[in-house]
């Protein structure tokens, strides 16, 4: 769904981890990324965590070996994150469109990691059609991760913050 | 040719299209319900997007989802498949506004051809026969008889704000004919409010034929010739075929080169499908166009080995028809069973649920179209067809054969399914003969084969 | 016509000849072996019998438990499919001598094509060209020379008791002949004992080109057009096409009816192959006769439209061939890909076990030939073949593209596969051409595609 | 594998009882009878034991119901059966041919239920193209059970006889 960089950014170990991370905060069991020839695939779940990369010419898709870097922090730091998680909230997209952390490119973002908000603050705002929507968190906490980029495309139910 | 297509649709048409992009070295976008999220299809597309719920009114028809989605992933098309918004003139028209190009025929064409009168008028001005009748009420018995007479009997009276067949009577002749018009006004009266009737030709036992056709925006237009559909029950379609079986050569031209005047009427434009009934004396009517692929393209496909879904991406994208008519041949005969999740012993009831395991034909002559794999998941918000087996073969009595060997092979387990029901039709000599009519599932069918 | 035919093979073969059967109306009889017990494909037989242990030579190669299972269950004939006893002319004759028609040639035939210097001689005789060499040893340096020049060089320099390419030699010319003759002889004489040598044409970068015949009782010979099978590892082939590309229509023609003469002057019958090799500037040579059907007989049914398997049956139930050459045609490119469970990445080692999800490709142009399923074992004792994906489209480009997107689709757990190696040979500029010779993937494609 | 015969026969639920009791016996997984249009199949295992028939123009394979009668007494009659089950043995078919119960037609059986047998013994004869072929016991014991009817045809591995 989102793009991904040339092959040498595919196997970087610390865009593995943190995709492995977002699997996690997020309990998705799949984490799938193609782009062209290019593809990184995260499975959880019965399957073995694996990455599976396609080569420009090759892919190897039934078989390539999943990387022990890249599945091995997911499992080791799995444990720490659990407690935090029991208790976490999502605010979602409710639509599909670009994500704007911002009011306009000058200003700072609506909320930062560390922010205390309430159902009403707005934390974003998603563009659809040129039309632009703010969105309330819906929930109160305190805002522990921001989980999409700005200007990245979102689609519905699309986890867009963390909140504890 | 566009670089990025987005498929407004689901299972195995977004998965077919999907297919069709990737030949022609086009980047796909799907979109997804909740109801569809995981399934295996969807990663074969460069692109996924949720688009809402499982629900369709909260996803697949949600109109501003879909066409959010195809400007953030960067769509230049919506291919909007069958059913859901493919004959919505309306989301039709919101693709074009927003510079993206709808895969169909322009919102005009589609909403002139949605409308039953204006389709009909439409096929009279172009000379394709429709079933004959008065046009508006019976003033009196005098006009009841002159118009009973030239269209000829059996006629059908029906009450102008009908329904339920109340109000509804056949007159075999003349004889009968006044009593039947003064029994149909009466219970129309009772039933009703309105003993308003009409008067139209009776067409007894008749067969579902219908022409694919194709029309491109520099003003070729091309039938690739007819299917026949008349195994239905309730008028869902369960097998088609091509060429219709036991049709003369003459009317079965006759009936093609009437579809191609109906679409040039309406200047239509990409895949259509012009349907008519037929009666056992090969007297043919029009009844309506489908402003949309099909279902059933397939057995046209493969027929005449043309790809109906490339050649709507290319018409879509301006170009012209690469074939005249008297360059589309068709070669054997091409059957199609719709492979559905649902009971025939028990009413044909849907039988949605995890399918444990699914074991397709292969071998000479036989095409599956399908998003179903061991361990899928039916989801129970959408239509009940898990796939279609498609065979393709030298003679019909080949392909009859070739059909029943598939069907056996077909292994399904955790949901039920109409196979074996469609393969007992196939035994059939009425299959075989090619009589089949589209109320014999119904009257005969039912009855004898369960 | 056969009222019951036993099928003395397993796997996908058995699966072919059991829906060809099916078709035919034919009753099956299939045998299997432990290894084999409980196989999904065995229960679409009307009998099945087990016939031994795991082990081929326990089981599927026991003549006196398959005779003994075709005349408790009255079979007819027998159907060998392809390895095992396909080739046994021991077998064919014990067949007919138990009254039971052996689907294939006559032993007689099948004898004088499995020795090779029969085989050599009767393609002389038949003025089918033949790789040329000296007629026995080189008794001195002369009659090298004299040799060498009438067949022109390079020359391949063959030790007579030879093997492992011990006494091997290539003379690109006159200059290094003596050198090289006598290099050979030396390490031919310490490696065997044997001095003795002779000389043969050596052909640079030959492809593999054979051509697909039947032949009836009554006289009738045919060729349904060739098949190119060029890209093969260690003489396995992996991907076969039909028409050859890259070959010109004469020479086309040529090999086509070089091996109808072929099979005439052995008094074939039934379905055979010819194969020969075909050099850069399209000079070919018989190699040898397959004496059976082939692994990549799809292929050619799918681009002449003729089942056959069918066809063997036909023949060897007395019936005349249904078709003049005249009337057999080639409409467009048909490509296989063999799925064999071998994992590239570890030097193609063979990779059996369960195979825990199974979903194949579909939609227009894609035929699949399988007998695995979601949850089916592939057992370690015969060969790793899971299965054959054929494609069938109007041109040679679309229909490498309808490969493609057909090998992405195919989805394989449990057992690694040769589907995506496949995939990066057809995207080479090589295969685009058709310039790939049989030793293209050891020299080239084991270093850049893996 | 075996012949089934007219349809009224193939509901016979006795005949159902001994393929069951069949199963049982042997430790079968399924058994599955088919000839032209009408087919028995019993299964064992996660599956439900169920039967399936096929009638003359219309086979319902994928959904006829598991009529009781027939499921019911393999369920109910399986605990006792368990005990000399244990210690069970079968003399099993070294060929594929015809099952002879008897050296002639005249002759009496070989063997019946309730004699005692030596490894050498002779139980029956299988015949293969015209060579008839004695086949003894291999085991001492009981017989308990002749699993085969005189004249059917047999294959590699099939059970013949049970012994105790």
């Amino acid at each position: 769904m989102s793009e991904v960089g040339p092959d040498s950014e595919v196997f970087e170990v610390n865009r593995i981890k943190s995709l492995i991370k977002l699997m996690r905060e997020n309990d998705l069991n799949e984490i799938d990324l193609k782009h062209g020839e290019r593809r990184i695939r995260l499975r959880k779940g019965d399957l073995p965590t694996q990455m599976i990369v396609g080569a420009p010419s090759y892919a190897p898709q039934h078989y390539a070996p999943a990387p022990a870097p890249a599945a091995a922090p997911a499992a080791t730091a799995q444990a720490p994150a659990v407690d935090d998680d029991a208790n976490a909230q999502f605010i979602k997209s409710p639509m599909v469109g670009t994500f704007y952390s911002k009011p306009n490119p000058e200003a700072k973002p609506y909320v930062q990691v560390g922010d205390q908000v309430t159902a009403e603050t707005i934390v974003c705002q998603i563009e659809a059609m040129k039309m632009f929507s703010e969105i309330p968190a819906g929930v109160s906490g305190t805002i522990k991760a921001v989980l999409v980029k700005n200007q990245e495309a979102v689609d519905v139910n699309k986890p867009l913050f963390k909140i504890v | 040719m566009f670089k990025r297509i987005l498929i407004a649709n689901r299972g195995e048409i977004a998965l077919r299209i999907i297919r069709a992009c990737k030949e022609m070295g086009i980047e796909t976008v799907a979109i997804f319900s909740e109801g569809d999220r995981g399934a295996a299809y969807l990663d074969l597309a460069d692109q996924a997007f949720c688009v809402g719920g499982a629900r369709s009114h909260e996803s697949y028809l949600k109109i501003t989802q879909i066409i959010a989605a195809a400007e953030v992933s960067g769509a230049e098309a919506i291919h909007p498949g069958f059913g859901f918004l493919s004959e919505n003139a309306h989301f039709n028209e919101v693709c074009r506004d927003c510079k993206i190009e709808f895969i169909g025929p322009s919102p005009k064409a589609m909403l002139s051809l949605g409308d039953k009168n204006t389709a009909r008028s439409l096929a009279i001005t172009a000379q394709v026969p429709v079933v004959p009748g008065s046009d508006g009420l019976i003033e009196d018995d005098n006009q009841a008889i002159e118009v009973a007479e030239s269209i000829g009997y059996p006629v059908l009276i029906k009450a102008t704000a009908g329904g339920g067949g109340k109000g509804m009577r056949v007159a075999e002749s003349r004889d009968v004919l006044l009593t039947a018009l003064q029994q149909a006004k009466t219970e129309a009266q009772a039933a009703f409010g309105n003993g308003g009737v009409y008067l139209e030709k009776y067409v007894l036992n008749p067969r579902h034929v219908e022409v694919q056709i194709i029309a491109d925006h520099h003003g070729n237009v091309v039938h690739l010739w007819e299917r026949d559909c008349s195994v239905q029950r309730r008028h869902q379609k369960l097998i088609e075929q091509s060429p219709a079986p036991n049709l003369s050569e003459k009317t079965r031209k006759a009936i093609c080169e009437a579809a191609v005047r109906m679409v040039r009427a309406a200047d239509y434009t990409n895949a259509g499908t012009v349907e008519f009934i037929v009666d056992p004396n090969e007297n043919f009517y029009f009844i309506e166009v489908n402003a949309r692929i099909q279902v059933e393209h397939p057995v046209t496909e493969m027929v005449t080995g043309i790809d109906l879904i490339q050649q709507q991406i290319r018409i879509a994208a301006g170009e012209p028809l690469p074939f005249t008519q008297d360059q589309i041949k068709t070669h054997g005969t091409a059957i199609e069973c719709r492979i559905n999740a649902e009971d025939p012993l028990r009413g044909f009831m849907p039988s949605a649920g995890k399918v444990t395991q699914w074991i397709v034909p292969g071998g000479l002559g036989v095409r599956i179209d399908s998003h179903v794999y061991a361990g899928y998941s039916v989801p129970p918000y959408y239509d009940s067809m898990l796939g279609k087996l498609i065979v393709h073969r030298n003679t019909r009595e080949e392909a009859i054969a070739c059909m029943l060997r598939a069907l056996e092979e077909l292994k399904v387990e955790g949901v039920a399914t109409t196979a074996a029901f469609q393969a007992a039709v196939l035994r059939t000599p009425e299959f075989r003969d090619g009589t089949i009519d589209t109320k014999w599932v119904e009257r005969v069918a039912l009855q004898t084969l369960l």
